[in-house]
């Protein structure tokens, strides 16, 4: 960075905006306001990355944030009443003992940073951010890659298993049919069924 | 003046017109789609013109009303064979009644409305909110407890019911629909529920205005026709229905290609028709109008399929065509074509092979001048017509479309025909059909 | 200093994002009139006069809008296609942003895209546009894999993911040729994410305008001009990670990016309205099941044809 | 230097396109209440259109966060891919597999079907 | 920008992370809090890799994982939401707890 008045400038600016949208998620009525408000907060938080020359870590903060905010936005919706804030509410409890929590840790961690001795080692001059995560990432026995493929297919079928409605609603028998023979064809081996929910309403394949 | 440029420069821009169709519009919608100086919008917030093409029965000028003042200023209207509505100052209102006028007085209106010099359309309905409200919260909101109140004028999504597919019951939009809705036939009107974007309920409050066929149906009904004008006629029925269905799919060009094969079908070379048509068929297969867009459901009930008639009942499978007993069809070999599924896909099939078939037979009846033998019955694009005219059939619709996706409930709805047969036959004003034009 | 590093890569990508726009809409009307017949004031003032006429036009407000996230929304689709224009490069050494990670950066503003895109739906505050957005979201979280993995495998040869990387380890041969799965997919990601012909889920007419269905006057330009803008920067990126973006021989550098820009657009351009429009649930469908295993055929594809 | 450009160019963009929103507007009087009732073909809806909408992919959304997770590995991986050569390979093949197996499982559950 | 202010601004988010998710009734704002924690953390772990730890990659590493970990805990707890929702149409906390009892 050449520019160490424009990145400070930049880091007050970004902060200031990361807090001031990061405390706006819990103040406002609109579950999509308040998830792209905290989206905007990791933006924020990203761009800081960015000048801590975190290069991918920054970016990929955008677009992992991006699309998590977008799926909590749906569920937000889905999932709450007067989603949209049109009539104002408080859905809060334990308000006074959350506040004091919420000040209690800020100053705790806080005072770590203020009090504690950290070695000034900044980062080398020729350190390459995206390269060294990889070998990182690789390393010596691949163990971080197993790990997370694992835990990708358990969140994978964890996911569906949950959240699919595995047969229980008449249509659902869908989500345990074999599927067809050929793409979007008839389920293999299956008899058509009626549902019992859904009368004579049609699925389209 | 910086705006008399920019006003200027903007009058040279094709014409967004939204037209609200009433009784016997349609045809001012097809000149409008054939006309390049025009752009017809599906939504009045895009448009400068609205114009109302046809007359509007007493009930729904009051959806009328409520069409013209979404139209943001500004813009004015223009009525083609329609009675203006009286509040309507005389400056803000153009009839046109002759349909060759129609997009040269359009084009004429937009200009004046930039250059001001016609009155700028005003606000016809009293500016209050649906409900009386006074915002009680921080922003200005207006509701009580969570759900409460009506919050803005209109009350919280409705609390949740059972949900056609999934069994996550969540809020309910109820609305009603129409009837200008533009892409509902004309006059059509319904109370659609919706959960997510699935069809959960379908009520229908007002059934399409009655369809006029061509002068040759009701002549047949009399006195035996050319079986080449009627098979022409037909094939021009069912191809201003497919412009319907292509501008739903997205696909303006094949849609404005329809209507120009429509309107080369009264009086054009019967050979060259077929021939344009074959390619047109396959063009519209390799862009995907079937494969991409037709959803394959909407299937008819077979009782339903009967119940309607036409060729939606020979896309279920049904073979009952009236030309199968005639004898001057008798004589062309006219065979009788089905398909089996009997859904939105099938139905175009079926009547993208019925318009081939029709340019067929009116090819071979021309050449030796063939004529209908019976006057009892006629089958009409609709249906068959015997003793009675095809009966409104919209109510369909509240079993046929619950439990579809918006969109493939749309393409279900304009793969079917629904309303009645008008008593009168439509005016057919330039063209007379000829025979043997060829 | 300033000058050179701020002023003049200010220049041009804002001159590219006024520019590009208007040479995408003559397109639009080129292959409109080779479609049909089209009148009007000439292939090259049609856009202008739409636009006036967008201007003049009163903005509409609907009953309870999200009136900030209403506004905000168009004009964030803006920026975003400004920054993806940002990323692209011209020549050796006119990059305006030519950080390590810019493709990855291109993939962010994607999925942003999709944010913006179902704001703008969802302010509104009405019925129609409330379904285009959540249907445009569909498409939305569908493409952006495919997008990804394509870009992962011209990441592959260039060891890097700076866009600059990737087109000098085209020195030899294009992505294009290289990697001939790449450029049809992400491709099919440009009208993905502009909503374009086939996949024109959003503004959909069965919506009667869709996300658009309530908007009109100035924000509708904005809206239509930013659709546009990302397109243009979809184009320049196509450019660099599948085209070689600057090399090519006899002339210089930032000529031929635009000129293998303009043919992107001008394909894009004619292969939109091309195709009807794909129901959402087929969409979702094809985009997991057919186009994403084919993104994975072209990340193996690409990853054994960098290490051979 | 790079960031400070990225970070001028959006805030220009942004500005114009608030700016051209707000400009031709500004003396504009607010519509009318039925203007500003959402157009639904001279119809009426009963509520607002602001509810627990029922979004018919959930579960795709869902399968897209662990994808999404995934390719954040990935693109670390992209960078050095020749570098480790066999190891990498491996390695793709095993996400690739694992992905696969996701989408057929997800597949046969019918996650991409409209729910 | 020195550690010290990135770790105070981490404090801060962390501090009205922790409100959030012990002030909010519902399940998914809960998890808004959460994030906002983990937002915090994140940061932290990059500031002290930037700026203390020499550009060791475990710094970047912890906080690609805290990602996932992130990516983990929304969509299993959306999917836990659906599965709940389903069962007892309910999305608060609370019920949560008393479908456990």
């Amino acid at each position: 960075m050449n520019f160490p008045l424009a990145v400070d400038i930049a880091f007050i600016l970004l902060a200031l905006f990361a807090v001031y949208t990061g405390w706006r998620v819990f103040r406002t009525d609109s579950m999509v306001r308040a998830s792209f408000f905290l989206l905007l907060s990791f933006i924020a938080v990203g761009a800081i990355m960015l000048l801590l020359s975190a290069m991918y870590l920054g970016v990929a903060m955008f677009f992992m944030m991006g699309v998590e905010m977008m799926v909590m936005a749906l569920f937000m919706v889905m999932f709450m009443m007067n989603p949209a804030g049109l009539n104002p509410m408080m859905m809060v409890h334990q308000h006074r003992l959350a506040i004091g929590a919420g000040i209690a840790s800020f100053v705790i961690v806080a005072a770590m940073a203020l009090l504690a001795r950290f070695p000034h080692r900044p980062l080398p001059a020729d350190l390459q951010a995206v390269p060294s995560l990889g070998n990182e990432l690789l390393g010596e026995s691949m163990l971080i890659f197993e790990s997370v493929g694992v835990v990708l297919l358990a969140t994978m079928i964890g996911v569906v298993v949950l959240s699919s409605q595995r047969g229980r609603y008449g249509n659902a028998g869908e989500g345990s049919m074999p599927p067809g023979l050929e793409p979007g064809g008839e389920p293999a081996g299956m008899p058509a069924k009626d549902d019992e929910e859904g009368g004579g309403h049609h699925h389209c394949h | 003046m910086a705006v008399s440029w920019l006003a200027r420069l903007a009058a040279r821009a094709p014409v967004p017109v939204f037209p609200a169709l009433g009784m016997r519009g349609e045809e001012a919608l097809y000149r409008l789609a054939l006309s390049p100086d025009i752009k017809r919008v599906d939504s009045p917030r895009h448009a400068s013109l609205l114009l109302v093409a046809g007359g509007v029965p007493p009930s729904m000028q009051q959806a009328l009303r409520r069409v013209h003042d979404q139209l943001p200023a500004p813009f004015t209207t223009l009525w083609y064979r329609s009675a203006p509505l009286v509040e309507l100052p005389q400056a803000a209102v153009t009839t046109v009644d002759s349909l060759d006028a129609l997009p040269g007085a359009l084009v004429e209106s937009h200009g004046r409305l930039l250059r001001n010099t016609v009155g700028r359309s005003p606000r016809l309905l009293p500016d209050a909110p649906p409900h009386p409200w006074q915002g009680l919260g921080d922003d200005g909101h207006g509701g009580e407890g969570m759900m409460g109140g009506v919050p803005y004028g209109r009350p919280m999504a409705m609390p949740p019911t059972a949900d056609l597919r999934d069994g996550l019951a969540l809020d309910i939009l109820t609305f009603r629909l129409g009837p200008f809705f533009p892409l509902w036939p004309p006059g059509f009107e319904a109370e659609v529920t919706l959960q997510g974007d699935i069809i959960q309920q379908f009520s229908v409050r007002s059934s399409p205005f009655p369809r006029a066929l061509a002068p040759v149906f009701h002549e047949a009904r009399e006195r035996p026709v050319a079986i080449a004008v009627l098979e022409r006629a037909r094939a021009r029925h069912h191809l201003q229905a497919l412009f319907h269905a292509l501008h739903l799919a997205g696909l303006e060009d094949l849609a404005r290609h329809a209507l120009r094969l429509a309107d080369t079908c009264p009086s054009g070379d019967i050979v060259l028709l077929a021939k344009w048509f074959t390619a047109f068929e396959r063009r519209l297969r390799r862009r995907g109008f079937f494969v991409l867009h037709l959803p394959k459901c909407g299937a008819l009930r077979k009782k339903q399929a009967e119940s309607q008639g036409g060729f939606a009942a020979r896309a279920a499978g049904i073979e009952r065509d009236v030309r199968a007993e005639d004898d001057g069809y008798r004589r062309l070999a006219f065979s009788m074509m089905t398909q089996q599924a009997g859904d939105t896909r099938a139905r175009w099939r079926q009547r993208l092979a019925e318009i081939a078939q029709s340019f067929d037979l009116a090819a071979r009846a021309q050449r030796d001048d063939m004529h209908t033998a019976q006057t009892d019955a006629v089958e009409t694009p609709r249906g068959a017509w015997h003793d009675t005219r095809p009966k409104d059939t919209s109510h369909l619709l509240e079993d046929l479309l619950p439990g579809l996706e918006w969109g493939e409930a749309l393409a279900t709805l304009a793969s079917l025909e629904l309303a009645a047969l008008s008593p009168w036959p439509r005016e057919e004003p330039a063209e007379t059909p000829e025979e043997g034009a060829a | 200093m300033i000058l050179d590093q701020l002023v003049w890569p200010l220049t041009w990508v804002l001159a590219a994002l006024v520019l590009g726009p208007y040479l995408l809409a003559v397109l639009d009307g080129l292959v409109a009139r080779s479609l049909g017949p089209t009148r009007g004031p000439g292939i090259w003032l049609a856009p202008l006069s739409r636009g006036a006429w967008w201007l003049i036009q009163h903005t509409n407000v609907t009953e309870a809008p999200d009136g900030r996230a209403w506004r905000l929304a168009p004009a964030l689709y803006l920026a975003l296609a400004a920054g993806g224009l940002a990323l692209v490069p011209w020549s050796r050494t006119w990059v305006a942003t030519d950080i390590a990670t810019s493709l990855v950066l291109w993939g962010s503003i994607e999925a942003l895209a999709t944010v913006v895109i179902f704001l703008q739906g969802w302010s509104a505050n009405t019925h129609l546009t409330l379904v285009g957005a959540y249907r445009y979201v569909a498409l939305g979280l569908s493409y952006i894999l495919i997008s990804m993995f394509v870009l992962i495998g011209v990441a592959l040869p260039a060891e890097s993911l700076a866009l600059t990387q990737v087109i000098t380890s085209q020195q030899e041969l294009w992505n294009v040729l290289r990697q001939p799965l790449g450029l049809p997919l992400f491709l099919i990601v440009g009208l993905a994410i502009t909503f374009r012909g086939p996949f024109n889920l959003a503004d959909s007419t069965d919506l009667a305008g869709g996300t658009s269905a309530d908007v009109s006057g100035a924000q509708r330009l904005v809206w239509e001009f930013a659709r546009s803008a990302m397109l243009v920067a979809f184009s320049g990126i196509a450019t660099t990670a599948f085209l070689g973006g600057w090399l090519g021989p006899w002339l210089p550098g930032p000529l031929w990016v635009a000129f293998k820009m303009l043919a992107v657009l001008a394909l894009l351009a004619w292969l939109g309205p091309a195709f009807a429009r794909i129901t959402p649930e087929r969409c979702v469908s094809l985009m997991w099941v057919v186009l994403l295993p084919l993104a994975f055929v072209d990340l193996i594809w690409a990853g054994v044809e960098a290490l051979l | 230097m790079e960031l400070l450009v990225l970070f001028v160019i959006l805030i220009l963009s942004l500005a114009a396109g608030l700016l051209l929103q707000w400009w031709p507007g500004r003396h504009h009087p607010m519509p009318t209440y039925p203007q500003r009732a959402p157009f639904l073909g001279g119809g009426l809806p009963d509520t607002h259109a602001w509810s627990r909408f029922h979004v018919r992919y959930y579960p795709m959304a869902l399968l897209l966060i662990a994808f999404e997770m995934e390719m954040m590995f990935m693109y670390p991986w992209a960078v050095v891919y020749v570098a480790q050569g066999m190891k990498a390979v491996m390695e793709m093949g095993m996400f690739l597999a694992i992905l696969s197996v996701g989408i057929l499982y997800g597949w046969r559950e019918g996650v991409f079907r409209w729910q | 920008m020195t550690l010290t202010t990135v770790l105070l601004l981490a404090a801060a988010l962390i501090g009205i992370g922790i409100y959030g998710a012990l002030s909010q009734q519902s399940f998914v704002m809960l998890m808004m809090g959460l994030e906002l924690i983990l937002n915090g953390v994140m940061l932290a772990a990059v500031g002290f890799w930037a700026m203390s730890g020499a550009g060791a990659p475990e710094g970047q590493l912890l906080t690609i994982v805290v990602m996932a970990v992130m990516a983990i805990e929304m969509a299993m707890g959306f999917a836990l939401v659906v599965a709940v929702y389903r069962g007892k149409q309910a999305d608060v906390t609370e019920a949560i707890a008393d479908l456990r009892h």
